[in-house]
C-alpha cells in the first residue's frame, strides 16, 4: 500500500501536539464513514467478511493518525437481507449521521435502492461488490470487477483447456442473465459454441435434472455463475454424479462465498475461476494483508476473497482521495478520486477509471486445488469494457443511472 | 432409453428428497396440530450435528443415522417441555412461538458457528452407471432410505404402545386421558419423535446440499405445503403429495427448467386444495396412517 | 280458515345416510300453516338428523324438502333461512363475543332497517326479560339464559316458520314452563316444528305430534293418541331401560 | 351507546394522528419523516390484516400478497401512466380484484380456517416465486420491465394529475399519514356498519349467522376484498419509502411479520397492530444499527415471549388490566365467565368433531 508518507508524518506530529482534551474535543468533529452490509439473513455470507475487512481498514487508518488530522468514525449498519432497511439506513446515514462516505450494497438491487438516496442528500457512495456492470453514476464508485473484466480471460483459458463445448448455468436473476451474455459473446468469439443456457432461481437446491441435462448435451466444459447458499448445492450434486471427473467446471461467482471452503477438497478439485483478488495471490503486500488480518479478526476469520478485499482496498482509495483533496467535501474527493487515482493494495494496483467511476484493476486465474487457489495467470490493468461500452461520464457528468438495468440489450448492446 | 431410466431414477430422487424433507413435520402436524415453523431449523440442526461430529473425528455414518437424529430428537423433546406444551389448541399462538424459535436457532447457530461453516464431508458411496448417464450412489440410498423411514414410522404408529396411544389420542384427546393415558407425556414423546425425524432428514441431507445458519428456509416452504396437500393422515399424506408434487415438479423441470418446475409444483398444489380442501388423505385413502 | 288446510312445509321420500346408517330414511312428512308440531322419539331415532335436513345443516341423500312451493333440500342454510324462517339448533348456538342485544339485533337487522331492527330488539329483550342483562357479552351467561338469548334472536327476526330443536335444554323448571308459554306466543303468528325430548313440555304445548323411530315416521297424532298407543310405549320404554 | 363511545375513541385516535402528522416534520429529523413512509405503508398493511383477521375472523396468512400486489401494481401502472395517480387507484383495484377471485374460490369452496391460512400463504409464495423468475427481458408489462429478483425502481408521488411536479419528502410524509388516518377510520367506521357487525358476528359464530339468513359466504368475501384493497394502499407507500419494489414484499419472513404486527398489537383491535407495527419496525432496524447481538435472536426471544406471556397483544392486555382495576366485580365476572367457558366450550368442541 502506498501511504502518503509525508501526510502521514504531519498528522501523527499534530495529533500529538495537541492536548489531548482538545483532541477529546475534536470527537464531534470525526470523519464519518458509514457501512451498510448485510450481517444476518440469507446474504451475510458475503457481507460479513467485507465488514470485518473495512474495519481493519478503519483500524489501520487510525491507528496512523486518521485522516486530515481527524479521527475516522465508523458506523456499521446490518440491513438484514431486506431492502427496505437498506433504503432506511442509507437515508440515515446520509441525512441523519451526515455521513462523508457510505459505503454499501451487495446485490444489484440494494444497490439501486439506495442510490438514489445517496444522490439526493450528496453523499460520496462505493459499491465494493463484483457486479453486472453498467453503473454510470457520478456520485457512485463502483470498485468491483465486472463480467468483461474477468469472463473476457475466463473463457479462453478453459476452453483452450478443455473445449469448445460449453454449457452455461447462472443464476435466475440480472447479474446472472447478463453474465451469461458474456460468456456467450466471448465463447463464439474464440471459435466456441453455447450449448445450453440454464437459470436458477435463487431457491433452487436440486440440480438433479440439470446434471442429467448436461450429461445428455455431453459439454467440454461447463460455466458457472451461480450465486448463494443453496447454489452451493450444485457442486456437491455435481460431484456426487461423478462429473467433476469428465465435465470439468469453470465460474465467475464461485468463492466470492467462500464456496470453496464448504464444499470438499475431492468435490471442487480442478475448477478454474477468475476475480481481481485471491487470498492465495503470491506477494509481499498480500501475504502482509492476510497475516494482519488473521492477526485482526482471530481464530474465526473467515477466507478472504475478491469482496472482502475490495471492501478494504476501497477504504484505502477513498483515504487516499481525501489526503488529496485536502477535504471530506464530496465535490472535492470525488474529482480526486477521478483524477486518475490509485492505490497498491493486496490485490496490485486498483486505481478509478474517470470514465466511468469503476476500477482498473488486476484480473487472475486460479484453479482449486484441496480447498484453495492456485493462481495459473495474472492479467493486469483490466479495464471495465463493459460498462465503458455505455458510459461516459467525462462527457457528462451529470448521468446518474444503471443501464444494465434491463439487460444489455435495452442498453444498446448487441451481442 | 438410458435417458428415461435415468430421468425416471431423478424424478424418483425428487419425490423421495419432499417425503424426507415433510415427515417429520407432518407427524407434528399430524397427531398433535400443530404447524411447526421451526421445522426447517429441525433439519438445519440435523445438518450442523453432522458437521461438527464429523469435524471432530466422528464417523460419517454414525453421525448421520444415529446421532442426527438423538440430538434433534433431545432439542424437540426440551422445546415442547418448554414452550409447546403450554400453547396446546391454540394453533395460530403455536405457529408464532414455532416461528420464534426459528428465529432463535438461526440467530442462536450463526452467533456460534458464523454465516458459513467450513464442511469437508461428501456424498459418500460413489457413483453408479446407468448407460451413458451416471448418479450420486448416495441418491440411490436417500430414495432407499426414505423408504425405509416411511415404513419405520408406520410399523412405530401400527405396533407400538406409544403409537397406538398415540393415534388414540390425536383421535380423542380427552377420552385418552379418561382412560388414564398421560396426553402430556405422549405430546413430548410425539413431538421428540417428529423433531428426530427432522433431524435425520437433515442429517442426511446435509452432505448433498450443505449446511448454513439460513438452509431452513429453504425446505420450510415446500414441506409446508406437502404436508398441508397430504392432509392429516401421517405417511399416507406425506407419500401421496410427495409422490403427486414430486412428479410434477420433476416432469417440469425436465421438460422447461427448474423456473417452472418450482411453479408447478406450487400450482399443482393450489389447485389439490381447491379441489380437496382438506387434502388427499381428507377425501380418499381417510382410514389410512 | 281456508288458509289453515294450506300446507307450508312438506317433505317427499328424504333421506340421509352415513355410510351404512340411515339415519333418516324415506320419511314424508307435511306441516299446515300456523301448525306446532312436536316432532319425538328416543335418542337416535333421526329427529334431529331430519331437523338439520330441514335447516340445510345436513344435504339429504334423497328425497326432496318443500317449504311454501320452493325445493330447498341440498340449499344452504341461509338459503332457507332467507325463506322467513327462524332457526334454533340444539347447542345454544350465539354469538359468544357479542352482548345480548347485539345477539338480537343481528337477527332483526337482517330484514329490517336499523330503526326498526332497534325497536324489534327491544321488543324481544323485553318479552324475554333480559333487560338486566342486555349489555352482558353472551359467553358470560348461564347456558338457560343463553337459550333464552337465541330464542330471542329467532323472534326479533318476525319469522313465519320456526324451526326449534330441544329448546328446553338444560332449563329449570320455571324456565321451561316460560319457554312453553313464549312457544305458544309465537305460534300466533307462526307456524312451529319443535323437536323435544321433555314429554310434559310436549305434552303442554302441542296439538299435533310426530314420533319417530329407527329413522322414520311412526305414529302421527295428538299426545294422548301417542301415549296410549302401546308401541309408542314400548319404544320409549325400551330406550329407556 | 357502546358504539358511540367505541367511534368517540377512533376520533379522538385520528386527531392524535393528525397533530402528529402536523407536528412531525417540526419535531422529527428529516431521515425520521423519509423512512416514515416506509413503516406507514407497513402499518396500513397491518391495519389490513387487523380488520380481515380480527373482525372478520379469517385467519390470511397470504395478506402481503394483496399489498405486494399494490405495490407492483403501482409500480406498473406508475411507469406507464407516467404519473402516480391514477396508479394509486390501479394498484388498490388490482389488489382487490385478486383477493374477490381467490376469496370467491375459498370461501365458496367452504375451505376451513387452517386451510385458508394454508392456502393464501401458498398464494403468496406462488407469487414469490413468480415474480423472481421474471428477469429476462422478455417480462414486460408495456414500458415497465418486472427486473425479477431486482425488482423495479418506484417512481415517486406527484401532485395530483401533474406528473411532473414531484412530492418532497414532508409532503410524501403527509399523505402517508393521511391515508393511514383516513383508512383507519374508514374501518372503524366498517366495523360499526351492518357489514361490519355481521362479520364479527361471522366470526363469532359462523353456523348462527347462516342461520340468521346471512350469506356468510358473501360477507367474507366482502371484507376480504376491502381487507386486500387496504392493504394495497399500504403496498403503494411502502414501496414509494424504499423507492423500489423487489420481490421480497412477497416472502415468508414478511407475512410472518405482518401476523406478528396483529398479534403483539392484539386481535380485534385496529390501532394496536398499527402501533405494533411503528414499534417492532423500530426494534429491528435499531437492531440493524449495533452488531453485539444477533437480529434473528432478539426478535424471536421476543416473539416466544409474547406469544407466552401476552397472547392477547399490548392493548387487549392493557385494556383488561384497566378493566380489572375498574373494581373486583369485573374480576369476579370474568372467573364466572371463565369457568362457564371450559365445560360448554368442550362441549361445542366435540360437537363439531362428531359432526364432521
Amino acid at each position: 500500500m502506498k501511504l502518503n508518507r509525508r501526510q502521514f508524518v504531519v498528522s501523527a506530529t499534530s495529533a500529538l501536539a495537541m492536548p489531548a482534551v482538545l483532541r477529546n474535543a475534536y470527537a464531534a468533529d470525526d470523519i464519518k464513514f458509514v457501512s451498510i452490509l448485510d450481517q444476518s439473513g440469507g446474504l451475510d455470507i458475503y457481507g460479513k467478511p467485507m465488514v470485518d475487512t473495512t474495519k481493519m481498514a478503519i483500524d489501520e487508518i487510525n491507528k496512523a493518525g486518521g485522516l486530515l488530522g481527524r479521527k475516522v468514525d465508523l458506523k456499521v449498519y446490518d440491513p438484514q437481507s431486506t431492502i427496505q432497511f437498506y433504503t432506511q439506513f442509507a437515508t440515515q446515514a446520509s441525512a441523519g449521521d451526515k455521513a462523508d462516505v457510505v459505503h454499501a450494497g451487495i446485490t444489484s438491487a440494494s444497490r439501486e435502492a439506495i442510490r438514489p438516496t445517496l444522490s439526493r442528500f450528496k453523499t460520496l457512495y462505493f459499491y465494493n461488490t463484483l457486479y453486472e456492470g453498467g453503473v454510470c453514476d457520478i456520485n457512485n464508485f463502483c470498485t468491483g470487477s465486472t463480467p468483461a473484466q474477468t469472463v473476457e480471460k475466463l473463457v479462453p483459458h478453459t476452453m483452450n483447456k478443455w473445449g469448445k463445448k460449453v454449457y452455461i448455468v447462472a443464476a435466475d436473476y440480472n447479474y446472472g442473465q447478463i453474465t451469461a451474455q458474456w460468456v456467450q459473446k466471448y465463447v463464439k468469439d474464440n471459435g466456441g459454441e453455447s450449448v445450453a443456457v440454464e437459470f436458477f432461481p435463487l431457491d433452487v437446491t436440486n440440480f438433479g435434472p440439470t446434471i442429467k441435462k448436461i450429461q445428455a448435451a455431453k459439454p467440454d466444459m461447463v460455466m458457472s455463475a451461480l450465486v448463494g447458499g443453496a447454489h452451493a448445492s450444485f457442486y456437491r450434486q455435481y460431484a456426487a454424479a461423478g462429473m467433476n471427473k469428465s465435465v470439468p467446471i469453470a465460474s465467475t461467482t464461485f468463492g466470492v462465498g467462500n464456496e470453496h471452503k464448504l464444499i470438499s477438497a475431492a468435490e471442487g478439485d480442478g475448477m478454474i475461476c477468475a476475480y481481481s483478488y485471491f487470498e492465495e495471490i503470491d506477494s509481499p503486500a498480500n501475504a502482509d494483508f492476510v497475516k494482519r488480518f488473521k492477526a485482526f479478526a482471530g481464530d474465526g476469520a473467515p477466507a478472504l476473497n475478491e469482496l472482502a478485499a475490495r471492501s478494504y482496498e476501497a477504504a484505502y482509495l477513498w483515504a487516499e482521495a481525501v489526503k488529496q483533496a485536502g477535504s471530506t467535501d464530496r465535490a472535492k474527493v470525488t474529482e480526486a478520486l477521478r483524477a486518475g487515482l490509485g492505490i497498491d493494495g493486496p490485490s496490485g494496483k486498483v486505481q478509478i477509471e474517470p470514465k466511468t467511476n469503476h476500477a482498473v484493476q488486476n484480473v487472475y486465474l486460479a484453479e482449486l486445488k484441496d480447498q484453495s487457489f492456485n493462481i495459473i495467470e495474472k492479467h493486469e490493468n483490466q479495464p471495465p469494457t463493459d460498462t465503458l461500452l455505455v458510459c461516459d461520464l467525462v462527457a457528462d457528468p451529470t448521468q446518474s443511472t444503471f443501464k444494465f438495468e434491463n439487460g444489455l440489450k435495452a442498453a444498446g448492446i448487441d451481442i | 432409453m438410458d435417458l428415461l431410466v435415468s430421468i425416471i431414477f431423478q424424478i424418483v430422487y425428487v419425490i423421495a428428497n419432499l417425503a424426507l424433507i415433510s415427515l417429520g413435520l407432518a407427524i407434528i402436524f399430524g397427531m398433535m396440530r400443530v404447524i411447526n415453523l421451526a421445522h426447517g431449523e429441525f433439519l438445519m440442526l440435523g445438518g450442523y450435528t453432522v458437521v461438527v461430529a464429523t469435524n471432530n473425528g466422528v464417523n460419517i455414518w454414525i453421525a448421520i443415522l444415529i446421532l442426527s437424529p438423538l440430538v434433534v430428537g433431545l432439542i424437540g423433546i426440551i422445546v415442547e417441555r418448554l414452550l409447546i406444551r403450554f400453547l396446546y389448541g391454540r394453533m395460530v399462538d403455536t405457529l408464532l412461538a414455532t416461528w420464534g424459535l426459528s428465529l432463535l436457532f438461526i440467530g442462536l447457530i450463526t452467533s456460534i458457528f458464523g454465516a458459513s461453516t467450513a464442511t469437508t464431508i461428501s456424498p459418500p458411496l460413489g457413483v453408479i452407471t446407468i448407460g451413458e448417464y451416471t448418479s450420486s450412489g448416495y441418491e440411490l440410498f436417500l430414495i432407499g432410505i426414505t423408504i425405509l423411514l416411511l415404513i419405520a414410522v408406520f410399523l412405530v404408529l401400527k405396533m407400538t404402545t406409544l403409537g397406538l396411544v398415540a393415534r388414540g389420542t390425536m383421535q380423542n384427546a380427552e377420552m385418552a386421558s379418561a382412560l388414564g393415558v398421560s396426553t402430556s407425556r405422549i405430546y413430548m414423546l410425539t413431538f421428540g419423535l417428529g423433531a428426530a425425524v427432522s433431524g435425520l432428514a437433515g442429517g442426511l441431507l446435509a452432505p448433498i446440499t450443505g449446511v448454513l445458519p439460513t438452509i431452513g428456509t429453504v425446505y420450510i416452504a415446500k414441506a409446508f405445503i406437502t404436508v398441508i396437500s397430504g392432509g392429516m393422515a401421517i405417511l399416507a399424506g406425506t407419500t401421496s403429495a410427495s409422490i403427486l408434487l414430486g412428479a410434477v415438479n420433476g416432469v417440469v423441470s425436465f421438460v422447461t427448467g427448474p423456473t417452472l418446475g418450482e411453479v408447478a409444483l406450487l400450482l399443482a398444489a393450489i389447485i389439490l386444495l381447491r379441489l380437496m380442501p382438506r387434502g388427499i388423505t381428507g377425501s380418499i385413502f381417510r382410514k389410512s396412517l | 280458515m281456508k288458509r289453515k288446510a294450506h300446507t307450508v312445509l312438506e317433505t317427499r321420500g328424504l333421506s340421509m345416510h352415513f355410510g351404512g346408517v340411515h339415519a333418516v330414511d324415506r320419511v314424508d312428512f307435511t306441516l299446515r300453516e300456523n301448525e306446532l308440531r312436536c316432532l319425538i322419539g328416543p335418542n337416535g331415532a333421526g329427529k334431529s338428523t331430519f331437523f338439520k335436513c330441514l335447516t340445510g345443516q345436513l344435504n339429504p341423500t334423497a328425497g326432496d324438502v318443500v317449504i311454501r312451493d320452493v325445493h330447498v333440500a341440498g340449499r344452504e342454510p341461509h338459503e332457507v333461512a332467507s325463506l322467513g324462517v327462524g332457526i334454533k339448533t340444539q347447542v345454544p348456538n350465539v354469538f359468544d363475543g357479542l352482548t345480548v342485544e347485539e345477539n338480537i339485533w343481528t337477527a332483526a337487522r337482517r330484514w329490517h332497517n336499523a330503526k326498526r331492527a332497534q325497536t324489534l330488539t327491544s321488543d324481544a329483550i323485553e318479552r324475554l326479560k333480559l333487560g338486566d342483562i342486555r349489555s352482558t357479552l353472551v359467553g358470560n351467561l348461564a347456558h338457560g339464559q343463553r337459550q333464552w338469548v337465541e330464542l330471542g334472536m329467532v323472534i326479533a327476526a318476525e319469522p313465519w316458520l320456526v324451526l326449534l330443536d330441544e329448546p328446553t335444554a338444560g332449563m329449570t323448571h320455571e324456565e321451561t314452563a316460560r319457554t312453553a308459554d313464549l312457544i305458544r306466543e309465537i305460534n300466533h303468528s307462526a307456524t312451529i316444528i319443535v323437536v323435544e325430548h321433555d314429554m310434559q313440555f310436549v305434552r303442554s304445548i302441542s296439538q299435533h305430534v310426530t314420533l319417530f323411530h329407527e329413522g322414520a315416521i311412526m305414529m302421527e297424532g295428538t299426545m294422548e293418541e301417542i301415549s296410549s298407543d302401546p308401541r309408542a310405549r314400548e319404544v320409549y320404554l325400551g330406550s329407556k331401560a | 351507546m357502546r358504539e358511540l363511545r367505541e367511534m368517540k375513541a377512533t376520533w379522538i385516535i385520528a386527531v392524535f394522528g393528525i397533530l402528529f402528522t402536523l407536528a412531525g416534520p417540526s419535531v422529527l429529523e428529516l431521515f425520521t419523516i423519509i423512512t416514515l413512509a416506509q413503516v406507514i405503508g407497513l402499518s396500513i398493511l397491518a391495519l389490513s390484516l387487523a380488520l380481515v383477521w380480527g373482525f372478520g375472523g379469517i385467519l390470511c396468512f397470504g395478506q402481503t400478497a394483496f399489498f405486494g400486489l399494490g405495490a407492483y401494481a403501482y409500480v406498473i401502472a406508475a411507469i406507464n401512466f407516467g404519473g402516480s395517480s391514477w396508479a394509486i387507484l390501479v394498484a388498490m383495484l388490482v389488489a382487490a380484484a385478486f383477493a374477490a377471485i381467490l376469496g370467491y374460490f375459498v370461501f365458496y369452496g367452504r375451505v376451513s380456517d387452517v386451510y385458508l391460512a394454508v392456502i393464501t400463504l401458498t398464494v403468496t409464495l406462488i407469487l414469490y416465486s413468480l415474480i423472481r423468475r421474471t428477469s429476462g427481458p422478455e417480462y414486460k408489462i408495456g414500458n415497465a420491465l418486472l427486473g425479477g429478483f431486482n425488482g423495479i425502481s418506484a417512481p415517486p408521488l406527484n401532485y395530483p394529475w401533474d406528473a411532473s411536479a414531484f412530492l418532497f419528502p414532508e409532503q410524501v410524509f403527509y399523505v402517508a399519514m393521511l391515508a393511514l388516518i383516513i383508512a383507519y377510520v374508514f374501518c372503524s367506521w366498517l366495523v360499526r356498519t351492518h357489514f361490519g357487525r355481521v362479520c364479527v358476528a361471522i366470526r363469532e359464530n359462523e353456523d348462527r349467522a347462516e342461520l340468521l339468513a346471512y350469506d356468510t359466504r358473501l360477507y367474507k368475501l366482502g371484507i376480504f376484498t376491502v381487507g386486500a384493497a387496504i392493504a394495497g394502499l399500504g403496498g403503494i407507500f411502502f414501496c414509494i419509502g424504499v423507492s423500489r419494489v423487489t420481490p421480497d414484499v412477497f416472502s415468508l419472513p414478511q407475512s410472518a411479520l405482518t401476523i406478528i404486527w396483529v398479534i403483539v398489537g392484539g386481535r380485534g383491535t385496529l390501532i394496536g397492530p398499527i402501533l405494533a407495527t411503528f414499534a417492532l419496525y423500530y426494534l429491528t432496524s435499531a437492531l440493524g444499527s449495533q452488531s453485539v447481538l444477533n437480529t434473528n435472536l432478539v426478535l424471536g426471544t421476543i416473539l416466544i415471549i409474547f406469544v407466552l406471556g401476552v397472547p392477547k397483544g399490548v392493548v387487549p392486555a392493557i385494556s383488561d388490566l384497566m378493566q380489572s382495576r375498574r373494581g373486583r366485580k369485573a374480576l369476579r365476572a370474568r372467573e364466572r365467565r371463565l369457568q362457564r367457558r371450559r365445560p360448554s366450550s368442550t362441549h361445542n368442541a366435540t360437537t363439531t368433531e362428531g359432526a364432521e
